[in-house]
C-alpha cells in the first residue's frame, strides 16, 4: 500500500504539471474578465493543446485518456484557481449522452465545440411539480409536421441564461404510463419562444433558473432516441451526473474548526481544550478523513481499470450534512457574534455563515440525503424498490394530489 | 395536577395568534428582509397598543402587572410568526434589567415608555467572538461615561435606549445609555437574520447611569439572563411549531411517483423526530415558565432546559423543514428560510447550545457557573 | 400553573395513602413467598377492599374511578415496591376486551377473578412470521359442530406459562383479505394440544413464550365478536396496549449517570467536570425531564376529563433509545470495567450491563422505534399510510418472500 | 495511488475466510457463551496451525516476520467470525509488547512460543473504573516480584503469560509475570461477552520480570496501544460487516405487509447508515494500518481516527441490526446478540470512544496524551 503513483501515471502527471506551469493564464488582463470570459478562454487553451474532455476520444476534441490519467489531471488543475464550472454539466452529462446517441454528423457538430468550450450547454429535466419524481414532467411537444412544439416550463436549470444549447426531456405521449411517453431533445436555447427567468435562492444568490416554453419549434432531426424513449436517453444523462456534481464542498473543514477552536474562548479556556468541541471535531474528521481515504481506494480502483459505481453517493451523503452541522457549531462557538454576515466584520469573512446557508442547498442538489441513501441501499445493498403505485398507468390517470 | 394555562391565557394566545395571523403574514417578514428595514414599524405600534410590552411591567410603571405566563403565550407566537420586531431586546432584556436593577427613579423614568411601547430598549452585551465572560468585559465605566465596542447588539438601529454591560474599578455594571447622543456611534451589522436589526456601538465617553447606582453580582446577571431564556424557549418553540406546520402541509400536498411524499417513511419519521423534539421543547418550556413565574430556587435547571430543548427543536425543524421541500425549500419565494435564519439567530443571542448545556448540568449538580 | 391535587384529588390520595399504610404487606412470610403468589396475595387484598381495577365498574369488581383517580393510585402503590405487572395485560387490555365483547353472563363469569387476581390472562396474538404485520397470522381454527380446532403457533406471549386463560386471534378463512378472515376466541391455556415453550432472549431472561396449538377444542360460545370480526376486537385489546406496558424503562436516568460521572475520572479529573460528559447529561435529562413534563401535561388533562391518546406513544419512542445510549455511555465511562456484568464486582451492581442488555427488547416489544414514529406520523400529524400491497387480496395470494 | 491490499494478501483473506466460516460458525460461538469455557481451544490450535499468531513476529523469533496488512487482514475475520480465541491479548497486545519493550532474552524466550500458539499471552492493565491513568497504577514491582490487583484482565483465564502493567519506584514498568505460580490468583468475571474469558488476577509478591529491565516511557506504551488500536480497529470492523449482512439477509427475507421489510425506507435507510459507517470505518482503517505498517508519524492520528470509526460502526451496526428483526433479533436463538456483545466488549477493551476521540484531536492539533 502506497499513496505513489505508477511510473506511468508520474510520467503523465508530469506532463501536466509541466504544461500548466506553461500555459495557466497570470496576467492582469485575463483576471480582467468576468467569469465565464475567463473560464472560456481557459478551456480553449487546454483544448488547443489537448487537455480538454481528457476521457474523450480524440476526433470529439478530447485526448482518449485514462479515468486515472482524468483524475491526476483534476488534481494537478485543481493546484489552480481556476473557473472550469461553467461546463460540468455540458461536458459531464450531455457530452456523453451525445455520444451514445446523437448522429455521427451531430457528434462532429457538436461535441469538439462542447470541448473547447465555445458551446456551452444546459439540462432542462427538472419540473415544478416534479421533486425527486423526474419522470412526473408535464413539458409537452406535440409533432407539427417534421417538428415538434414544446409548451411547458423546466426549473432548476443551471447556467440556462449563458448556454448556447439544452437538453430536454418532454412528454410525447400522456395516456401511454409515466416513463413511457417521453422524448428526448437537444435545442437551441435563443430559439424564440424559450424564456429564462433567474431563481432567487434562500441565500440571496441566483445559480438556478426556470426555463418556460412557448411555442417552441424543435426539428425533429433533433431528437435523440426514438419517440417514447426519452427516459432512457434521460438515464445515460443522469447516469453521469454525480461524476460531474461531486465533491466542491468547499473548505468547511476539520482545519478551520480547529483554527476557530483555537482562537474563542469557551468556559474560560480555549474552545479547543473542551471536550465537548473535542468530540465533535474527532467525528467530523472520522468522516473527513473516510471520505478522504474511500477516494484513495476508488482511485486505486480505477487506476486498475475499474468504473466509479454507486458507492460514490456516500461523499455527498456524509459531506452535506456534516457541512451543515459544523458550520452550525462554529456559529456558536462564535457565541452572538456567530450571526454576523458582514464579510468585512465576520470570523473568517463570513464564510462559515454561507456555509450554513448554502448546505440546505447541498443537502438537495443531486438528489436529497433521502435519495442518496435510497440510492446505496438500492444499489449497493441490493434492496428492493419501493412499491410505484404510478407503475404502467397512463401519465393522467397518476395521482398527483 | 393544575400544569397547563388557564382559560384566560387561552384567550390570550387565541387573540395573539388571530393578530399576527392579520398583521404579521410571512409577506410582513418578507418585506423587512428584502429592505434595508430593521423591523415592521407600524406592527410594533400594534402590538405596543395591544398591551404586549406592558406585560409583566407593574402597574406601578404603566404595565399590565401580568405574569411570565402571559409573557411566555405571547413569546411563541413572536416565534410562529417570525416576526420582525424588537419584542425580545426590548421587553425580555431591557425592560427586565431595568425592572431587576434600577433605581426607583430609573424605573419611573424608562418603564412607563419601553410598557406602552414608545421607547424600544436593548441590552449590550456581546463584544468579541466566543462565549461571554463577564468578567472579561472590555467595555468601561468611569464617572458618568461609558466607553467600549458591543457588537453585535440585537435592534439597536430602532433603539432608544441600551443597556450596556460594562466593567468600573467597582466591578460588574449594567449602564443605561440614550442611543440619542453623540458618544454613541451605531453602525449596522448585516446577520443571518436580515428581518432583524443588528448593530455595532462604538461607546466613546458616552453618557451613562448605571442602573441601581451600583455594581451587580454575575449571579444576579445570570437571574436576568435564565428568565430571558425562557422567554426565548417559547420563542423558539413558536418558531419550531411553524416549521413542522409547513413542513407537514407541504407533505399532505406534494406528490411523488403517484402519492403524497408525507406517506413515505423518510418523510414521516423526519416530521415524527420534529413532533418528539417540538414536544420535549414545550414541556420544558412549561417547567421553565412555571420556575420563573414562581420564582422557584430550580429556576436555573428549567431555564437551561428549556433553552436547550428550545434550540434543538428551532434548529432541527427549520433544517429538515427545508429538506422536507426539496428544491423548493431552497429557494427565496418559499418561507422556509426564514424559519431557518431566526432559528439560528434565537440559538446564538443570549449563548449557545454548549454553554447552555454546561449551565443544565451545573444546575443538576448545583455547580456555579460563569459564562454564557 | 401548578403541581398540587384538587381538593377532590388530595381527598382521594389522602384515602389511598392511608389505606395502603394499613395493607402493603411487610411480614417475613409474604417475603418467602415466589413473586406470583405474592402478587395475587396483594391483588386480592386490594380487590377485598375496592383497590383493584379502580376504573372498572363495580359490577366487574372495580371502583367506577376516574382517570386521574386511577393514576394517583398508581403513584402511591409505585412508592412501593409490589409485584403487580403479572396482571397488566389481563387487567389493562384483555378486561376492557371483555367488557366491550362478551356476554353478560362471560362477563359476570371472568371479569371479577381477573380483577381479583385469582386468574390470570394472556394475550396470543404475534406469530412467527408476522412481525410489526400483525394480521398475518396464519393460526387456523375450523369449524367442526359447535366447535372450532384450533392448529398453528403463536410467540412472544408474555406469562402463558402462569395463565389461565388466553386470548387468541386466529384465521377462519384464508380466503378472504388479511384482515377480513379472522376471529377471536378466548380459550383455556390448560387445555389439550396447548404446549407452552420458554424463549430465551438475548439477556438470557425467558420472559415470554411460544405457545404451540395442536387440535386445540374451542367452544362457538368462547368467541367474542362475530365469525370475521376478530380484526377489529383485536384493535380494541391493542388500543389499551400502550396504557398497559407503557412506562417501566427502569433506573436508567440522569441521576445515575451524575453518580457514575462523579465517581470515575476521565482525562485526569472527575469525568462530571467533562465537557463532552456535561454535553451527554444534558441532552438525557431534556429528553426526561421532557417527557416528565409531558406526563405532568397529559394528567392535567386526564384531571380535566380528556382521553389518553396517541402522543403517548413519544415515551417509549424517547425513552428507550436513550436507556441504550445511556448505559453504553456509562460502560464506556468505566473503561473496561464497563464490560464486567457479576453482580458482585461490577459497579452499581450491573445494571447499567442489565439496561443495555435490555435495551433492544425496550425498543421492539410494544411496537419497534419504527412502528412508534408510524403511529405519531399517521394518528398525531395526519400523514398518510404507507401503500398497502396486501389490500382486499386473499390471503393466501399475499406475497410472504 | 495504490491504496489497496496486494494480490497475495486478498489470497490470505480469502483463505482466513474459508477457514473460519469452517471451523468458527456461530455454533461456535454459541457453544462457548453456552458453556463455562473461556475459548475454543481446538479453534485455536487450528488458528496456530496457519501461523496467524506468528503473522507480525520476525523470524528470528520463530514469526512469519509478515506486515501488519496482514494481520489486519486476519483482525477483520477475527472480529467477522465473532471468534472465541485470546487473539487480540496474545497477539495484538503481549506479543506486540514483549517485541517493543523486550529484552533479547526475554524475546527468544516468549515470542517462539507465542507465535507458535503453544502460550497464550495477555496484558493486564486495568485496575478500577473509570479512564485507565498510567501515573496512577497502584501495581507496584518491588525487587522481582509485582503486587496488586488488576481487572478486568482479558482471557487470563488460558494464558501462560501476562504483561503486567506496574509502577516501581523508577516509573513505568512492563513486567513478564508467568500465570503458573503461586503469587498469582486468577478468579473469573463475568462480562457482557461470555465468549471470551475475563479475570481478575491478585498478584501477591509474583515472581516478575521487568520487560528490557528498564522502564518504559507512557509514551511509548501508548504507541504499542496506537498499534493495537488498528488492529482493534480491523476487528470492529469485521463485526460491523457481519452485522450488516445479517441485517440485509434478513430484511430481504422477511416480509410484512406484503413487501420485503427490505422495501420500507426506514429500513432501507437505516442499512444505508451502517453502510456508511462501516465504510467510513474501513478506509480510515486502511488509514490506520498504512500508518502503522509505515512506521509512519500520523500513526496517533491515524490509529485513533481509526479507532473511533471501528467503535462507531461496530456500535451502530450491531445495535440496528438487532432492530432490524425485530422480536426475534431479542431471542438467544438468533446470533444478532453476538455481534452486540462483542462490539461493545472491543469498545471498551483499550479505552472507550471518548479517550480516542480526545486523543484524535491531540493528534490532529499535535499536543500530548495521558489517558486511555
Amino acid at each position: 500500500m502506497d499513496f505513489n503513483d505508477t511510473p506511468a501515471e508520474a510520467r503523465f502527471r508530469e506532463e501536466a504539471v509541466t504544461w500548466l506551469s506553461h500555459n495557466v493564464p497570470t496576467d492582469d488582463a485575463f483576471w480582467a474578465l468576468t467569469p465565464l470570459e475567463q473560464a472560456k478562454l481557459w478551456q480553449k487553451r487546454k483544448y488547443d493543446d489537448g487537455w480538454a474532455c481528457l476521457g474523450w476520444a480524440t476526433e470529439f476534441g478530447g485526448r482518449g485518456a485514462s479515468p486515472i490519467e482524468e483524475v491526476i489531471w483534476r488534481q494537478e488543475e485543481a493546484r489552480y484557481e481556476l473557473p472550469t464550472n461553467f461546463f460540468l454539466i455540458g461536458q459531464g452529462m450531455i457530452g456523453p449522452t451525445l455520444m451514445a446517441w446523437a448522429t455521427a454528423d451531430d457528434k462532429a457538430r457538436y461535441l469538439p465545440p462542447l470541448a473547447s468550450g465555445e458551446e456551452v450547454w444546459c439540462q432542462l429535466f427538472s419540473e415544478p411539480a416534479g421533486g425527486s419524481d423526474l419522470a412526473a414532467l408535464r413539458t409537452r411537444a406535440e409533432p407539427d409536421g417534421d417538428d415538434w412544439i414544446i409548451n411547458g416550463q423546466k426549473i432548476w436549470t443551471s447556467g440556462a441564461h449563458y448556454a448556447d444549447y439544452g437538453v430536454i426531456v418532454v412528454r410525447t405521449d400522456p395516456t401511454l404510463p409515466k416513463h413511457k411517453g417521453l422524448s428526448y431533445f437537444y435545442i437551441d436555447m435563443r430559439a424564440p419562444g424559450v424564456e429564462i427567468k433567474p431563481i432567487k435562492q434562500l441565500t440571496g444568490d441566483a445559480d438556478f433558473n426556470e426555463v418556460y416554453f412557448t411555442d417552441v419549434r424543435v426539428s425533429d432531426r433533433q431528437r435523440l432516441g426514438e419517440v417514447g424513449q426519452g427516459w432512457q436517453v434521460a438515464l445515460t444523462t443522469l447516469m453521469n451526473e454525480r461524476a460531474a456534481i461531486g465533491g466542491g464542498i468547499g473548505k468547511m473543514d476539520v482545519d478551520l474548526a480547529i483554527a476557530i477552536a483555537q482562537d474563542v474562548e469557551l468556559d474560560g479556556q480555549p474552545a479547543i481544550d473542551n471536550a465537548a468541541v473535542r468530540t465533535r471535531i474527532a467525528d467530523w474528521y472520522v468522516q473527513e478523513a473516510g471520505l478522504k481515504y474511500t477516494g484513495y481506494r476508488s482511485l486505486t480502483a480505477l487506476s486498475r481499470g475499474a468504473l466509479p459505481g454507486p458507492e460514490n453517493s456516500i461523499g455527498k451523503l456524509v459531506g452535506a450534512p456534516k457541512m451543515q452541522a459544523m458550520a452550525s457549531f462554529l456559529m456558536d462557538l462564535l457565541g452572538a457574534s456567530g450571526a454576523i454576515t458582514d464579510e468585512a466584520l465576520a470570523v473568517k469573512a463570513g464564510i462559515i455563515q454561507r456555509a450554513y446557508m448554502g448546505a440546505p442547498g447541498m443537502r438537495i442538489a443531486g438528489g436529497t440525503d433521502e435519495i442518496m441513501a435510497n440510492i446505496i441501499a438500492e444499489r449497493v445493498l441490493g434492496l428492493p424498490q419501493e412499491p410505484r403505485l404510478d407503475k404502467g398507468i397512463p401519465f393522467t390517470d397518476v395521482p398527483t394530489g | 395536577m393544575n400544569f397547563e394555562f388557564s382559560e384566560e391565557q387561552h384567550l390570550l394566545r387565541d387573540q395573539a395568534r388571530a393578530l399576527l395571523a392579520e398583521f404579521c403574514p410571512t409577506d410582513t417578514v418578507r418585506a423587512v428582509l428584502d429592505s434595508d428595514n430593521e423591523w415592521d414599524q407600524s406592527l410594533w405600534e400594534r402590538v405596543a397598543d395591544m398591551g404586549w410590552t406592558a406585560t409583566v411591567i407593574p402597574e406601578a410603571y404603566g404595565g399590565l402587572g401580568l405574569s411570565h405566563y402571559e409573557l411566555a403565550i405571547l413569546a411563541e407566537e413572536m416565534g410562529r410568526s417570525v416576526a420582525p420586531l424588537p419584542f425580545s431586546s426590548s421587553v425580555y432584556l431591557a425592560s427586565e434589567a431595568i425592572l431587576a436593577f434600577g433605581s426607583e427613579g430609573q424605573k419611573s423614568e424608562w418603564l412607563p415608555k419601553l410598557a406602552s411601547g414608545e421607547c424600544v430598549g436593548t441590552v449590550a452585551m456581546w463584544e468579541r467572538p466566543g462565549a461571554l465572560a463577564l468578567e472579561q468585559l472590555a467595555t468601561r465605566r468611569l464617572g458618568d461615561t461609558v466607553s467600549g465596542v458591543k457588537s453585535p447588539v440585537p435592534d439597536a438601529g430602532v433603539a432608544d435606549v441600551v443597556v450596556v454591560l460594562a466593567h468600573s474599578d467597582a466591578g460588574l455594571e449594567a449602564c443605561l445609555v440614550p442611543m440619542d447622543q453623540a458618544g454613541v456611534q451605531q453602525q449596522c451589522v448585516m446577520t443571518l437574520d436580515g428581518s432583524r436589526g443588528h448593530s455595532t456601538l462604538t461607546l466613546d465617553n458616552a453618557q451613562a447611569e448605571v442602573l441601581g447606582h451600583n455594581t451587580i453580582e454575575p449571579s444576579a446577571w445570570e437571574r436576568l439572563i435564565d428568565g430571558a431564556a425562557v422567554m426565548f424557549a417559547w420563542e423558539q418553540l413558536g418558531v419550531a411549531e411553524s416549521a413542522l406546520t409547513q413542513a407537514r402541509d407541504y407533505a399532505l400536498q406534494r406528490f411523488a411517483f403517484g402519492r403524497a411524499i408525507g406517506s413515505y417513511q423518510a418523510i414521516k419519521h423526519k416530521l415524527a423526530a420534529m413532533y418528539v423534539k417540538n414536544t420535549l421543547a414545550r414541556s420544558n418550556a412549561y417547567y421553565g415558565v412555571w420556575a420563573l413565574a414562581e420564582n422557584s430556587a430550580d429556576l436555573p435547571l428549567a431555564a437551561a432546559t428549556a433553552r436547550v430543548a428550545g434550540i434543538q427543536a428551532a434548529a432541527f425543524a427549520a433544517e429538515e423543514n427545508i429538506q422536507t421541500h426539496g428544491g423548493m425549500g431552497f429557494t427565496w419565494e418559499f418561507d422556509c428560510h426564514f424559519y431557518y435564519r431566526r432559528a439560528k439567530l434565537l440559538s446564538l443571542v443570549i449563548g449557545s447550545e454548549a454553554v447552555w448545556q454546561d449551565r443544565l448540568v451545573s444546575g443538576l449538580t448545583h455547580q456555579p457557573t460563569v459564562a454564557m
